[in-house]
Formats: structure tokens, C-alpha cells, sequence
């Protein structure tokens, strides 16, 4: 047993981190550290950066873009971007379709799109959920009907993050309503959100930043070859993609950005009797078992990495650990933080208390951390 | 022993619960709290009316003898409507008044404040001192007769609405208490993540009149401070109940895999810890209110309301989070209020001291 | 609102207080102060004592030995006895097969048993459980025949508290095993333990000490004047039980006792830095919490002791929280002794890491927390 | 990085695990914790046969050069197995006496521990000095080159069965480490809740042997009682996993209401925390044995260790608790093997120190 990278993974590790310190542009690295709102042009410019490295899509085919990079690679690349503070990646084209159209895509869907997605073309997003369908996905009702050459959506999408930027939007609809099961007859659709019939309603989060939308599909005309794989085999697609979702879930880089930044600020903010807050005992237990928690995730997430490596096949249903204890983790980064800052403060608790209020959507989204806990005991326990 | 509200208390709270029911409503708050004022004086000037603004104030001066107990249901209305009217500031600020001012000053101040005419803000916190009551940096200089302050007041609650602020000081004698005009300090309004109206409050030289100072000063900020401290577990009490009830609902309703979400277990046992946090909460409120109105003795309070706070802190963040959480992503939306609970119970946990410094506090007597 | 007691209730308090005060053995406190074991004897001295001062059976009808007090005051009598250090009273026949009695007794059955109950000649157990039906009572299988003047019981019971001690069993049977509810076909019945066909087969627990057993009826006679209420009724019986056990299940009295030994006991011990563990904050932030816990449950029960008292209506399902955070609560409080205890002082350790083990069982029997909050779950919320 | 073990890690591991399945079930134990010995010595001659006694000393001494990472399989067996026998202080005594001793003490003791001849424990816990290794009142007394030793050493795991002890004492040059003969001590014997042997080591004026002494010693004993910690991890890791294993398979068998138990949402929910927090304990340890093999750095080894045994004791109440409480009545049975999983998890909590004094370790790094 050896925790440690290797001297060729170290390598490895130094060439990134001096890379995103030489590329990586100094106006956004401080949005990303004081917690400004990107805006699509801040995203796209830094998916563009990367994408002329070459770096854009690591997981991907060859052939598209990707860099036949190791688990345990792909896993540093990502840590070092998170501790450098590098904006995010809109994980809808790149982690979520891309790798959709690799598996299940036409040859003609992957020339036309792939591109596209990798050079930062396209901003797309993702229409899954449905008012009457959070958790329980396959109960959607966005209907597709075929007429001739095209499939005609009506429906809803919900929470569809920034759909306000989105070129182009992936959605679960139900092609045959009359299945026996409801998981059956769904099929996974691409449409253009600049055809006629879509209107995008801003959904106001509390903390007072539109992040997410609902989407309507008013007769929206989609021609049939921007269908991905058969009809009524949408199910397929998508838990093809869950496992995907929540390999990432865990975030150990961006974490322990934030656990650095939580600690400096603790160090800064007075406690009650003078001392910074970071002396004061309760908040410094807090403190350490957050940090506990976060050694404790990132060796889960590596002790996954190396059984990938090994068996070469994808994890199992344990990798919801990942997503709940990530999420957890994410969200006590956030409540300490607020709590470290000095209340005398309004700037910087308003700044710190806001992000607590978004971050509590990291439970609810990708997979309910309820719905997580239900996959680990039928998955894992056969219950 | 006996639990129950007298007629006078049930009378007042029904008719404040109507009050919002009727004229402060979700979408009437949220009106006021996008307006530029941030409060209503056409609700205020109802408060006053019922009686509200002059409840916790000496009968000598127009008000009528209340206590903690008195205001406990009218401030679990408020929580459970999340009122951002300027009451509690000036409730605290009014009994700063009583309880250092001279007879002259209670007589100009306080009819003032109960007749719902005068708004008042306590300006006591500064940056460095979190909760630490005792840690002030303003000065007050005095010339001849007359007093002025410098220094700098953060994050005083209800001072943008506020005619008057009561401010802490540094004077010769040790600690003092003042009144100025708000028009004489200058003032930094926000408006805080729970849609309250806040200002920083810098003093050049202010014109000030001493309502007090010496050694007992800080005692009577404390026994203030806890006075205030019950009335915000109050509040927090009517918030949580909201949460609880609220949360309730949306699991009779919300269906998934075709039954309602009401029926899993596991959110069966979590809804339990909630409502059943909710209760001792409010066990809590109960106790913090009777001793800040009944013992004279601080330690006896201070232990009660310590108490308490830590008990509502707890579970203000349990309740608020898992609230959210159990609503889904419709709990995360500006639409649905219980985000707006889950705010204002996020600032409660921390006013008046977050559940360490009242930990601490505890320990310590 | 008024939480104070009035002066009558003080005058009352004082009264019980000076009383035990005279009258409780010292050194039968000294036992349940060092957490020895009690004898029978021991239990049945206290009892004895407390039924000549005609104080065993306060909620008892008058007629029989009950006082008429309120139930603030049976309340202060339970707590002043806990917080003096008096042996518990054994609740099978004064608080169960004794109410029961009166509510659903023969003249006969009263006269015959009620006195004895009360001056602590028998000493009763319990025959719930079975093997098979712990949480889910109803479903229990042992089976009382009809035969001629006498039921046949044949069947085992498990968890009886003390049989090893027992004159008396009361038990539920099955009297009709057709019946298509399981809650139907069960009846009450009162069982010699001299009876041949009983074993008494010890059960060990975990902390060596033998509190409960399992009890086997091989055909065992018992004359039909010993059934309770109807034949197939026994369930109406048992649910009349539930109330009266969750009401007292909060045990304030003796968690304030046992809070004020631990602080003493947290004062006297060691922490890490030479001063008493007490000071530890770690420590001390527990010890904070649980008192604000153990306040908030008193206050609790005082409400609904005054709901009691101005409706005269029995508590309805919200009582279970008592039961929730009163055992809670002990649990939680000999796991902070154990703690406390110095690792070096091999004697003190064993006896408090027993009594925290032992006290585990007090989530899970008299209906466990789980059942607890379904019966919140159900019968508050309608869930 | 590399989490597999290696060959000759595997094969040893699964010899002591077949071991213990064959020759030390549940029944055996049962019988060895209630012999007067409290140890089985035929088990022990096995376990030297396999090399365990052996592994985690130096070659030159008869041993396999092992360290924390090559025990950590075999810990987890033990503590799945609910092993009793005295390896774990006659490890830590044997690397004491490697890091302290001479190399005519070395060559005396060690391959004696390594054949299984020589079992050893390590008295040092003294009244009043809770976790705190530093905290040493025994003295030792120099008459010309011999050494006597006068003090009270408690709860030693191990010392009943131990030919010989390392016991700590004050010399003039500070801490010191000394060889004693069991024999020269008066032991009271004491069978602890979890099954094991310890005894109070009373010594008045006891023949002992100085192995060293001076600044570096306690340096010496931290890096021992770090390499411990990490083993008692290992060991606490598989008694978690039995009892997630048991708790699992009864939610499987065991009805009520009709249906197996673990239908019901709110237990499987319990179970997956069980599970979690089981699996992360698992990474803890695994970070604690590399770096207590490979670091030098003593800041780094304390930051990992403590950080494992804060997850470690939070997990071990956990996961004890919640089996027990899942199993319902029977978990809280002597018939049970669980509820001896739970006293073993309950000492493991707080063996080398509970979470409170690694959360102050931790936070002063």
C-alpha cells in the first residue's frame, strides 16, 4: 500500500500546476475566490483556454479531444484546477452529452457536435427534471410526438441550470406514453433552444442569483436525426450517464481551496475574547472535524481511483458515498465560513451567508442525497 | 405551575396573528422588504394601535407593565410571518432608556415610543467584539455639559427606520449609554440577507445625551441583551412552527413514485426530530421568558436564557436546513417562503450569540 | 404563564422531600448511588415502606391505596424520589397489572390482587414479547386454550424483566388464532409463576448482569378466572397500557440526579492537562448540551402535566417524545461518566462502561424510539 | 499510490484469517475470555508460527522488517475475530525496547518476542494523567549501575500475561525507559468489559534495567504510542465492518409487521450512514499506517494518526451503537457476538486517546 503519487504522477502534477499559473487569467481567479457570479463569457473563456491546450475533455475518446490520461491523473488535473481557484467547467457538454454522443451517437451526431462542444461553440444544458419529477426522473411527462421528419415537444423542464446561456438543451421527453413501465418509452432528445416554441423563465434562487430556469416546449418542432440512440431507450442514456455524475461528485480540490480560505479567515476573525475565532475551542473542533472529514473523502475518492485503475471497469453504486459526503462537506465548508466572519462585518457575512444559502442545493441536485442513500442500500446492501 | 396565556396576552396575540394574516401576508412582505423604506408604517401604525409598540414599557409612560411573557406569542407571530417591522430594536432600545435614563428622559422618550411615534436602535456592536458585550471602542467626550461621540457602530438593527439611537460609549466613569439623533451619525443602510434594515453607524463627533454610565452600565446591557435574547427564541419558536408546519404539507402532497413522500420512513423519522426540536425549543422560550421577567438575579437568568439560546441556535440550523432539504428543489426558490424561514432562522442561530459563545457563557457560571 | 410551582406544591415538595429524607434506608441509597445491583429484597423493603406511608400507588382509584394527587404533584413525588436516590418501584404490578385491574377487573380479581400488589406481597413481571414479536406486538404467537375451567398456555416469552423474581406474570396470549387481525384473538391473562410447565431461563445482557429472561409455558394450566377483560380483548388491555408507560418514561427526577453526579464526578476527574476534565471545553460543551437538553425535557413534561391537569385528558401521541429524549438523555449521561472516569481507575471505569452499556437497552425496549416516532409519525402527523 | 496489498501481505493476512475462523470462533473466545488465563497459548504459538510476533521487528533480530502497513490486514482480523491475545502491547513494548534498548538488550528480548517466546506489555498510564504521555510521577533510582523503580503504573493491557514490561519513569535526565521482570512487580489483575487482561503494576523499589533515557525519550514513546494508535484503528476497522456485516444480514432475516426490517426506509438509511462512515474510517486508517511507516516527520505522523482516531472514535460509537440499537433486544445480549463487537468498540474509542484529546492534538499541529 503506497499513498503516495508516484514520481511520474508528481511530474505530472507540477506540469499542470505551473501551467494554471501561467494561463490561468488573474481577473478570473478572483471572481472564482471572492465569490463573484461568472457570467457566460467568463465561463466560455476559460473552457476555451483549456480546450487549446488540449485539456478540455480528459475523459474523452482520443479522437475527440481527450487525453488518455489515468484515473488517478485526471483526478490530480481536477484537484489542481479546483486549488487554483480555475473557474468551473459547464459539465452539460463536456461531462454529460459529449460522453452520451461518444457511447450512443451517430457518426454524423458526433462531427456535428463534438467539435462543437470541445471548442466551447455550444453552451448547453441539461432538461431532466420536471415539476412533477425530482427525484422519481423516470416519471417524466414532456411529451415527443413524431410527425413526419420531426418530433414535436410539449412539456416542462425545471431547475434547468443557466438554460438562460444555453445553445442547446439535452432532454429526457417520453416518446411513448403508454408503456407499462414508466422507465420504458423515454428518449433522449437534443433540441436547439433557438427553435420556435421555447420559452425560458427565470427560477429565482435564495440567494438571490438566477442559477437555474424553468424551461416550456410549446410545440417545438426537433427534427428526428437529433435523436440519440433508439427511441424509448432515453432510460438507458441516462443512468449511463449517472454513474459519471457522481464520480466527480466529491470535489475534493475545490474543498480543500475552500478549507485553506476557511482556515485563513478563521485566523483573521476575532472570537469572543479577543483571540481570532480559530482559537476559540468549539469553533476549532468544527473546524477539525471538517478537515477529518475532508482527508477521509479524498483517500475514499483515490481508494476508488485505484480500483478503476486495476479492475478497469467503473465504480459501483458505493460512489454515492462520493456525492453525499461531498456535498456534506461542501456545505459545512460554507456554514463555517459564514460563521467565522466577524457579524460587525455586512459585506463580508452577506457575501459568506449567501453562498451558505446556494450551497444547500448540493443535496438536493444530481441525485438526492436521499435518493443516494436508497441507491447504496439496493445497490450495495440488496435491500 | 400553569403554562396557559391570560386573557390579556390571547387577546393581543389573536389579534396581531389576524393582523398578518389579513394585512402582512407573503406577498404584502415581500413588497415591503423591496421597498426602498424596508418597513411599513401603515402596519407599524397597526401595532401601535393594538398596543404592541407600548406593551413592554412602565405604565408611568404610557405602557402596560409587559414583560417577555407578554410579547412571547406576539413574537412567535411575528417569526411565523416573518415581520420585518423595526419592533424588537426599538423594544430593547426603549428599555435601555428606562433603565438608565433620569426621569426627564424616560418622560421625553418613552410615551413617544409607546404611542408607536418614535422608532429607537440599540448602536452597541463594533467590529472585533462578535458577541462579547463588553468590548467597546467608541468614545464619549464630554464639554462642559455637553457629550459628543466618535467611533463606529456595525450592523445596528432597525437604525435606518430609527429616530433615535441608544449608543454605548467609553466615558471616564467606564462605560456609558447615550441618545442621539440618527440624523447626527452617519449612516450605512444594507439590507440583510433576512430582509432586515440594517446601517453602520459612524459617529464624528456626535452630538450626544448621556442617559447613564459607570460601572452598572454593562449589567443593565446584559440584562437588555438577555431580554432580548428570549424574545428572539420567541420569534425563532413562531419560524420553526411555520418550518415544521409548512414542511408537513409539502410531504402530504408532493408525490414521488407515485405516493406521497409523506409515506418513506426515513423522512417520517426526520420530520419527528424536527417537530420534536421545535417543542423542547419552545420548552425553552418558556423558561428564558418567566426568568428574564421574574428573578432578579443575573446568574439565574443568564443561565436560563444561555440556555435557551443554545437550545434554539441548535435548532434553529436543524430545522432550517432540513426544512429546505425535505421541500426539495422548490425549498431552494425566493417563490416559497420557507426560504425566507430558513434566512431569517440562519441570522437567528446567530443573533445575540451563536450556540459557542453561549456554550461558553453557560460553562462559565 | 407561570412556571414556578404554586406555594401548596412547594409545601407538598417539602413534605415528600423531609419524608424521604427520614425515611429511605441509607443504605439502600448508597446502592443506587454506586449503581449496585439490587436484591428482591431490596426492592420489596422500599416498596413496603412506601406502601405503610401509603405513598406506593398514588394513581391508583382511592378505594384501592391511590392519594387524589394531581399530576403536578405525582410528578414532584417522582422526582423528589429520584433525585433522593430511592430504589425504583417495580412498575409491573403498580403501574401496569394493578391499573389494569381496576379499569378491567372482576370484583374478585380487585379484592384478590389489588392488596397484595399494593403492600408488595407479589411481585409481578411481564409477558409481552416474544421471540418473534418485539416492536410488532400484536403478531405474538403464544396460545392460550380453552379447556374446560382452565386455559392451556403454551409458548415463550422473552425480555421479562426480573422473572427470576416473580410470584406473578401477566401475560398476552393468544386465545384465538383464526382471527383475521392479529390484534383480534388476544386476551390478558394473570399467571402463577409456581404453575408447573414455567421455565425461567436466564437471558444475559451485556453488561453480566442478569435483568431479564426468557419464560417457556409447556402446557401450563391456568384457571379461567385469571383472564383479565374478555377472551380476545387483551389488545384493547395493552393499548390502555401504552399511555400510562410513556407518560413516566421521561424519568426527570433521577436524570437530575444522575446530572448532578456527573458534574461532581467530571469535577474530580482528570483531563489531558492536569486540571479536571470539566474545564476540558470539549467536554464541558457536552456536558452543556445535555443539560440544556435534560431542562428542555422537565420543561416539556411540566407542559404536558399541565395540559393534563386543565383538560383532564390523558396525553395523546406527542407524549412519545418523552420517551425519545428521556432515554436519550440516560444514555446519554452514562456514556459522559464512563467518559469522565479516569482510564487509570480500573474499578470506577468498569462499573460506569456497565452501566452505559446496560442503559442502551432504554431506546429499544417499553416500545423503541423507532416505534416512537411512528406513533408521532401516524397518530400527530397522520402520516 | 497503491491501495492493494501485497503478496506476502495477503497470504499472512489470509492465514490469520483462516485461523481465526477455524480455531477461534465466537464459542473458542467465549472460552479463552472466561478462562483464569485470558489467553489461549495455543493460539499464540500459531500466530508466532504464522510470524505475526514476528513482522513488525527488524530482520537482525529475527523479524520481518514489517511495519504499521503489513499489520493493518491482520488488525482488522483481530478485531473482526475479537481476538484477545496480548499482541498488541508485546508489539509496542518490543519496538520500545528497539527504538530505547541497547543492542545487547535488543539482541536479548527481540527474537525472543519474535518467536513467540516472550510476551511483553507497556506500563505506562499512571492516575491523573488521562491522555497526556508526558504525565510520568513513577521514579527510578540509580545505586551505582543498578536501577530500582518506585510507583504505580495502572490498567496495563497485557502486563498479566507479559514475561516482561517496559515501565517509564522519571531520571535524573528526565523520562527514562526501563526493562522489568513481571515478576518483580505486584500485579492486580483485572479482566476488562471488552474481554482483555490488564493490571495495576505496583512497584516499590522493583529491579529494573535502564534501556534509555533522556530528552529523546518521550519523542521515542509518542512515535510508539502513534504506531499503536494506528494499529487500534486497523483493529477497530474490522470489528466495524462485522458489525455493519451483522447488522446488514439481520435487517435481512429478522420480520416484523410481515416484512424483513430492512424495508424500512429509515433503517436502510441508518445502515448507509453505518456503512459510510465504516468505509472512510477505512481511509483514515489506511493514511494512518503509510504515514506512521513512512514518514519521518513526527508533526506529519501526529497529524495523521489523530486525525484517524477522531474519525475512528467518532465511527466506533457510531457504528456500536446503531447495531446494537438496529438488532433491537438481542443486540444488548451476552449470546450475541455483537454486543461483544460493542464493548470492544466502545474501549477502542477511547484507547490512545478518545476524540477530544486528538481534536486538541490535532488543533495545536
Amino acid at each position: 500500500m503506497d499513498l503516495n503519487y508516484s514520481d511520474e504522477e508528481l511530474v505530472f502534477r507540477d506540469e499542470i500546476r505551473s501551467w494554471l499559473a501561467a494561463n490561468l487569467p488573474q481577473d478570473l481567479r478572483e471572481k472564482v475566490e471572492t465569490y463573484a457570479e461568472l457570467t457566460r463569457d467568463d465561463l466560455m473563456r476559460w473552457h476555451r483556454i483549456l480546450a487549446q491546450k488540449g485539456w478540455v475533455a480528459p475523459s474523452w475518446q482520443k479522437e475527440w479531444g481527450g487525453t488518455d490520461w489515468t484515473p488517478v491523473q485526471r483526478n490530480i488535473f481536477e484537484e489542481e484546477c479546483g486549488f487554483a481557484s480555475a473557474p468551473p467547467l459547464m459539465l452539460f457538454g463536456l461531462h454529460m452529452c459529449g460522453p452520451v454522443l461518444q457511447r450512443f451517437g451517430t457518426q454524423a451526431q458526433k462531427e456535428r457536435f463534438l467539435p462543437r462542444i470541445y471548442n466551447g461553440d455550444d453552451f448547453w444544458c441539461q432538461g431532466y427534471s420536471e415539476p412533477g419529477s425530482g427525484s422519481d426522473l423516470a416519471s417524466l411527462k414532456t411529451r415527443a410526438e413524431r410527425q413526419g421528419d420531426h418530433y414535436v415537444v410539449n412539456g416542462q423542464k425545471i431547475w434547468t441550470t443557466l438554460a438562460h446561456y444555453a445553445d442547446w438543451i439535452f432532454c429526457l421527453v417520453r416518446a411513448d406514453p403508454s408503456t407499462d413501465k414508466k422507465q420504458d418509452g423515454i428518449s433522449f432528445l437534443l433540441i436547439d433552444m433557438k427553435t420556435p416554441g421555447i420559452t425560458v423563465r427565470p427560477l429565482m434562487l435564495m440567494d438571490g442569483v438566477r442559477h437555474v430556469n424553468e424551461v416550456f416546449f410549446d410545440d417545438v418542432k426537433v427534427p428526428v436525426e437529433n435523436l440519440v440512440h433508439e427511441e424509448g431507450k432515453g432510460w438507458t442514456v441516462a443512468k449511463y450517464l449517472l454513474g459519471h455524475e457522481r464520480m466527480s461528485a466529491g470535489r475534493t480540490g475545490v474543498s480543500k481551496r475552500e478549507l485553506a480560505k476557511l482556515k485563513e479567515l478563521a485566523a483573521s476573525q476575532p472570537g469572543n475574547d479577543g483571540k481570532a475565532i480559530i482559537e476559540d475551542p468549539h469553533f476549532r473542533a468544527k473546524l477539525t472535524r471538517l478537515e477529518v472529514e475532508l482527508m477521509a473523502l479524498e483517500i475514499t475518492n483515490l481508494r476508488f481511483l485505484d480500483e478503476m485503475r486495476r479492475t478497469g471497469q467503473p465504480p459501483g453504486a458505493d460512489v454515492s458515498m462520493l456525492k453525499i459526503k461531498g456535498t456534506e462537506i461542501q456545505q459545512t465548508l460554507t456554514e463555517l465560513m459564514m460563521r467565522a466572519a466577524d457579524p460587525a462585518d455586512l459585506e463580508k457575512y452577506e457575501v459568506l451567508a449567501r453562498r451558505y444559502f446556494n450551497m444547500r442545493k448540493t443535496t438536493i441536485y444530481g441525485g438526492s442525497n436521499e435518493v443516494q442513500r436508497n441507491i447504496i442500500a439496493k445497490m450495495t446492501f440488496g435491500l | 405551575m400553569n403554562f396557559e396565556s391570560n386573557e390579556e396576552q390571547r387577546l393581543l396575540t389573536d389579534s396581531v396573528r389576524r393582523f398578518i394574516d389579513k394585512d402582512y401576508d407573503f406577498e404584502k412582505r415581500r413588497k415591503i422588504i423591496a421597498s426602498p423604506e424596508g418597513w411599513d408604517s401603515n402596519a407599524w401604525a397597526a401595532l401601535a394601535e393594538m398596543g404592541v409598540t407600548a406593551l413592554a414599557l412602565p405604565a408611568e409612560y404610557d405602557g402596560f407593565d409587559g414583560g417577555a411573557v407578554d410579547l412571547m406569542g406576539i413574537m412567535e407571530a411575528f417569526g411565523a410571518g416573518l415581520v420585518v417591522e423595526p419592533f424588537l430594536p426599538t423594544v430593547l432600545a426603549g428599555r435601555l432608556v428606562m433603565a438608565a435614563g433620569s426621569e426627564a428622559q424616560r418622560r421625553a422618550i418613552l410615551p413617544r415610543v409607546a404611542s408607536g411615534e418614535l422608532r429607537l436602535a440599540f448602536a452597541h456592536l463594533e467590529r472585533g467584539a462578535r458577541f462579547d458585550l463588553s468590548r467597546v471602542g467608541a468614545e464619549a467626550k464630554r464639554t462642559g455639559d455637553a457629550w459628543t461621540i466618535s467611533g463606529e457602530k456595525r450592523a445596528v438593527v432597525g437604525a435606518p427606520v430609527a429616530g433615535k439611537l441608544v449608543v454605548s460609549a467609553r466615558t471616564p466613569s467606564g462605560l456609558g449609554l447615550f441618545l442621539i439623533d440618527t440624523q447626527d451619525a452617519e449612516l450605512k443602510r444594507h439590507a440583510t440577507v433576512d430582509g432586515m434594515r440594517v446601517a453602520d453607524v459612524l459617529l464624528f463627533n456626535a452630538k450626544a445625551e448621556l442617559l447613564g454610565d459607570g460601572a452598572a452600565t454593562l449589567a443593565k446591557i446584559e440584562e437588555v441583551n438577555d431580554f432580548g435574547t428570549a424574545l428572539v427564541c420567541a420569534e425563532a419558536v413562531g419560524a420553526m412552527k411555520y418550518a415544521c408546519d409548512t414542511t408537513l404539507d409539502y410531504l402530504k402532497t408532493r408525490k414521488q413514485f407515485g405516493v406521497t413522500i409523506g409515506s418513506f420512513q426515513a423522512l417520517q423519522h426526520r420530520m419527528v426530530d424536527m417537530y420534536i426540536a421545535s417543542e423542547l425549543s419552545r420548552s425553552m422560550t418558556c423558561l428564558a421568558c418567566s426568568k428574564v421577567d421574574a428573578t432578579g438575579d443575573a446568574k439565574e437568568r443568564a443561565h436560563a436564557v444561555s440556555a435557551a439560546k443554545i437550545k434554539i441556535s441548535d435548532s434553529a440550523r436543524l430545522i432550517s436546513q432540513e426544512a429546505v432539504q425535505l421541500h426539495g428543489g422548490m425549498g431552494m426558490t425566493e417563490e416559497l417562503k420557507v426560504s425566507h424561514t430558513f434566512r431569517r432562522l440562519t441570522v437567528i442561530a446567530e443573533q445575540f450569540g451563536d450556540e459557542d459563545y453561549h456554550l461558553t457563557r453557560f460553562g462559565a457560571l
